[in-house]
């Protein structure tokens, strides 16, 4: 199809569609009424069971954990393939990047950034770690605190300490945490097997709602999550970050 | 233990994508093989195990408290079952033929194999419809990564983003479905939301909902016109990826189609006797447009790319009589066919890394000192022409007796028509390659001229195995005794909504036992699978030797294929825009055919 | 429905679709953080900060942040090659 | 107007699958499937929403407090990390379609007849 052809068929067939929708969408009970009984029970019966103040933390690390763990695995082969596609296009066209080079290439920054990108850096990773810690607590949990870390990492390189964090080489440490992260949550839904229930039954003390060491499993599945998202972000932005800079010529503007 | 077969294959890769930099390769060959051949037992235990009554594994404990479930299930039967051994058995057969020859491998893509199939494994097995949703990302997302990574060759990674964007767009209209439902039931297992739906009428939610959980599953099944990613995905993906492709995923959306109908729609949409010739609309279109576009392909993979589209459109129509016997019909034709179209795709894998090439006409003649692998692609070729004694002759035995049954006879038409076309483009293929002459002087001039020189690898028995064995498993699949009477049991099972939902939210394995099923008829269907390899081998016949057609015959032919061909090729572009624009016109279009079916 | 239910869930629209309609992809990516962002808030309206937090951290700065790498990743492989492209 | 919410995610689904199909650069389509994704986020938490429903944490509010559904919360964050990480595959995917073809545009990935 031409793109004009595309675009009249594409609108003739969007309008019916959207008639569909939103006739089917005027099915839905009113907005503001929530009918089902699913939410309801969970909200009377969580707490008291998984010692979880954070329902949303108990369905998703405990009653719907498997979705979880899907999830994670999700992500985990998102990163993966995304390492392929970008690690073998740079075996293709590039000579290895050494340490030379990578000095060389890196981004010209002014002190006053780096300073405050560094200064940054220690209050950013605390706030990540208070997310993922306190997950089964208040809103946030693995993956927001583990996207934050990731952004920490990020700050590094804006500060212009690139160099630095190839030292660390972000591939090898964002492989190695992400897939601990990945193996740590099925080896908990194992655990929950090893201790003859069924997988990923919460089978640790499940403490006191409200304490940081409560609800069992949940925050050792956050801290599994946690680890995975760093690892897997800082993969994700390092792969583009990688190909970047690599490439770019000395005195060229990104 | 029976989260083994998801749980398992996603820690080994884990563990082996965390130990790369210091696990040799053969190692980590060996893990992940051991893994594939582990999960393919675990699942085959599991199968055995819900011969009896439906394995229900509750997650974390959480058994349903008053008709309510709280957690996740694995709501396990025998058809579930068998899908996810057919993609563990396809998986170790393509990680064995990959064993002497992927050198470009790396632990990363191992990794991404087992995620793919623990992915499969686990959409199979779950009786959750989000959990379905959750799975079916996860081995797309592991799919779209592997039909892109051969980044040498840019066909593959245009196949890719086509492949990732139309499903992704498949995706969101089947979590809109979820999310519809949802709203009216306040449940997400499938029994419940059975269960809760069969009080009402079938109203616009419902119907909507319906339209747009099947929309999502057509588009991974490449239901026309729903099919536009496939052929470029399927077909430039590496043979390893390309056996699970072309064997199970397609089939993956069509049991989604069979058991979202049967477990949550079926008592709503009871009474719309329309709905069945709606779906069979969309199983015919999609049998004729794939067996044509078959007919018309040169590159072997795509051939076979297309002939999946063709056979989706097959099994689509046993599913659609909405019936027991065409479902039982259709899952043991899909598990067949499955192991057919895996076979010849590490064929053509062979014929890739022997000869270098997957073009039929470049490969005309260079065959000839490959006779077995002839005779294997012949046997597939027999295979998915339905002849006995493969099992896609009972599977289809089966199916064109439920037509009968149903009042739809003209179906059995479609499928002679069908087989034949498929199975005729494979012997032209085979004929050319394997037996014809000599490419003639615009193939000469498309070859390297110093061909005579190049090497060809010598032939692994790894990569012969898998090839025989997959062929031997869907024989085995036909002649098993038995089986057919076992399959209508499983499909009775797989359509009787009340049971399972009783299996599921109340623990209760009292199945009506079926009972002594009629003997089947089976020498009518003998005779019209031998009526389809002929009309299949003639068709093959008169493209390879068009000179010895009368020529006016030719000549007919040609005026009323030509414009027919031209139409379907142009619309086989490949554009991602396109095929995104005929996913919402094929939605549009069935949507309001259900509207005016469902009153 | 209260006012600033209203206000939110119109800003969403137009938002998105003002997403949609900018067609220079290192623009997009600007006006994209900026509709992760007011999603974000509109969860925050929703009761579930669990969920505006992830929309935020992804959809306000991850994902941009990514499209922004990429099409620096593009640029610099167009001055490798030489060759020009029409945006 | 109690629908609104609902009408807003068919919107912008269908703007989202607009942007995609008239694309003419591979960037752009993939931000703009972002788009077409994020109405799920939007259906699953409205048809969850409770009118005065405190969002479902139950640190400083007793249990038994009228409270939003905390399933479609969970959805909605599966549904999140789904997309972000589809949209980073795709870009990566993008960004070697260019190398192929040197171009972002869909149009002119070109494609071998057979």
């Amino acid at each position: 199809m031409t793109p004009t052809l595309r675009r009249r068929v594409f609108l003739v067939a969007a309008v019916v569609a959207g008639a569909l929708l939103l006739w089917g969408l005027t099915g839905l009970p009113d907005y503001g009424v929530y009918a089902g009984p699913y939410g309801d029970v969970l909200n009377r019966v969580a707490v008291a069971e998984r010692k979880a103040a954070n329902v949303v933390a108990a369905v998703t690390f405990d009653y719907r954990g498997i979705d979880t763990m899907g999830e994670e695995f999700i992500l985990f082969a998102a990163v993966l393939g995304v390492a392929i596609l970008l690690r073998a296009q740079r075996d293709e066209t590039e000579q290895p990047p050494d340490e030379d080079a990578a000095d060389r290439h890196a981004p010209a920054t002014s002190n006053a950034v780096r300073v405050v990108g560094l200064a940054l850096v220690g209050p950013v990773v605390l706030f990540g770690l208070y997310v993922v810690t306190h997950g089964h607590l208040s809103p946030g949990g693995g993956f927001q605190g583990g996207v934050v870390l990731a952004t920490a990492a990020l700050l590094v390189y804006l500060s212009g300490e690139y160099v630095t964090l190839r030292r660390v080489s972000p591939e090898v440490i964002g492989d190695l945490a992400e897939s601990t992260g990945a193996a740590g949550y099925v080896a908990v839904g194992l655990l929950g097997v090893a201790a003859g229930a069924t997988f990923l039954a919460n089978v640790l003390p499940l403490g006191e709602p409200g304490a940081l060491l409560s609800a069992g499993t949940i925050p050792v599945l956050n801290l599994a999550v946690g680890l995975e998202v760093a690892g897997g972000f800082v993969l994700l932005l390092s792969e583009f970050l990688e190909q970047t800079l690599v490439i770019r010529r000395p005195g060229e503007v990104t | 233990m029976d989260a083994l077969p998801v749980a398992l294959p996603l820690l080994v890769a884990a563990i082996l994508v965390g130990l790369a930099p210091v696990c040799p390769r053969r190692a980590a060959d060996a893990a992940t093989l051991a893994t594939a051949a582990v999960v393919t037992l675990l699942c085959l235990a599991l199968l055995v195990r819900s011969l009896d009554e439906p394995v229900v594994y509750w997650f974390g404990g959480w058994t349903p408290r008053d008709g309510i479930a709280l957690g996740v299930a694995f709501a396990v039967d025998p058809v579930g079952a068998a899908l996810a051994t057919l993609a563990g058995v396809l998986a170790t057969a393509a990680l064995t033929f990959s064993w002497r020859i992927f050198e470009a491998v790396r632990t990363l893509h191992h990794g991404l194999m087992l995620v793919f199939l623990a992915g499969i494994v686990g959409f199979c097995l779950s009786g959750d419809l989000f959990s379905m949703f959750v799975f079916y990302e996860l081995f797309s997302v592991a799919a779209y990564a592997l039909a892109g990574y051969r980044t040498t060759d840019p066909g593959s990674v245009r196949g890719a983003l086509n492949f990732a964007i139309t499903n992704s767009v498949g995706a969101i209209l089947l979590l809109g479905g979820i999310a519809l439902l949802y709203g009216r039931t306040g449940a997400l297992n499938l029994a419940q939301l059975g269960q809760s739906l069969a009080t009402g009428p079938a109203d616009r939610l419902v119907v909507v909902a319906f339209l747009l959980l099947m929309v999502g599953f057509f588009v991974k099944a490449a239901v026309v016109p729903f099919h536009f990613w496939l052929a470029d995905a399927y077909a430039l993906a590496p043979t390893v990826v390309g056996v699970l492709f072309a064997g199970v995923v397609s089939e993956l959306g069509l049991y989604a189609v069979a058991r979202v109908y049967w477990t949550v729609f079926s008592a709503p949409l009871a009474e719309t006797g329309g709905l069945r010739g709606v779906m069979l609309l969309g199983a015919v279109t999609t049998a004729l447009v794939g067996g044509v576009m078959c007919l018309l392909q040169h590159h072997l993979a795509r051939m076979l790319a297309y002939a999946t589209v063709s056979h989706v459109g097959l099994t689509l129509a046993g599913f659609a009589l909405l019936g027991p016997a065409g479902a039982g019909g259709a899952v043991l034709y899909l598990v067949a066919d499955g192991m057919i179209k895996g076979s010849l795709f590490i064929s053509v894998g062979i014929i890739d890394h022997h000869l270098h090439d997957v073009d039929e006409r470049r490969l005309a003649g260079r065959g000839r000192h490959l006779p077995w692998l002839a005779a294997l692609m012949v046997a597939g070729a027999l295979g998915l022409a339905g002849m006995p004694p493969f099992g896609t002759f009972l599977g289809k035995a089966l199916m064109e007796e439920a037509a009968v049954e149903t009042g739809l006879p003209w179906l059995i038409g479609l499928f002679v028509v069908v087989a034949a076309l498929t199975s005729a483009a494979l012997l032209r293929a085979t004929g050319r390659v394997f037996l014809g002459p000599r490419g003639g002087a615009e193939a000469a001039a498309t070859r390297s001229p110093d061909e005579a020189a190049v090497r060809h690898p010598h032939v692994h028995a790894t990569q012969v195995v898998p090839a025989v064995g997959l062929l031997a498993g869907a024989v085995a699949v036909g002649l098993a005794p038995g089986l057919a009477d076992a399959v209508q049991d499983a499909a009775g099972r797989f359509t009787d909504r009340p049971a399972y939902a009783a299996a599921v939210l109340r623990g209760a394995g009292d199945l009506a036992r079926a009972g002594a099923h009629p003997p089947l008829h089976l020498v009518g269907p003998a005779l019209l699978a031998a009526l389809s390899a002929l009309l299949g081998l003639g068709l093959a016949l008169a493209a390879l030797l068009p000179e010895r057609l009368p020529p006016r015959l030719r000549g007919g032919v040609a005026r009323a294929w030509g414009p027919v061909a031209a139409t379907l090729r142009g619309l086989h572009n490949g554009s991602i825009g396109d095929s995104v624009t005929w996913l919402v016109v094929g939605m549009s279009t069935f949507g309001g055919l259900l509207v005016l079916v469902v009153r | 429905m209260i006012a600033l239910e209203v206000t939110v869930f119109l800003l969403v629209a137009a938002a998105g679709t003002a997403v949609v309609l900018t067609r220079d992809p290192l623009n997009q990516a600007i006006v994209a953080s900026f509709y992760g962002l007011v999603l974000g808030i509109m969860f925050f309206v929703y009761q579930a900060p669990d969920v505006a937090l992830s929309q935020i951290t992804v959809g306000a700065v991850a994902l941009p942040l990514m499209i922004l790498l990429a099409l620096a990743k593009v640029r610099a492989l167009r001055g490798g090659n030489g060759e020009d492209d029409d945006r | 107007m109690s629908h609104l919410p609902y009408v807003v995610a068919a919107w912008l689904l269908l703007v989202g699958l607009y942007g995609v199909v008239t694309s003419r650069n591979l960037v752009h389509a993939i931000t703009c499937l972002s788009v077409a994704q994020s109405s799920t986020y939007i259906l699953l938490l409205s048809v969850g929403f409770e009118r005065g429903g405190t969002a479902p944490i139950f640190l400083d509010v007793p249990v038994g407090t009228k409270a939003v559904d905390p399933v479609v919360g969970a959805l909605a964050l599966t549904d999140i990390v789904v997309g972000a990480t589809v949209s980073a595959l795709l870009l990566a995917l993008a960004v070697q379609a260019y190398k192929h073809h040197g171009s972002l545009d869909p149009e002119r990935l070109g494609r071998e007849q057979d």
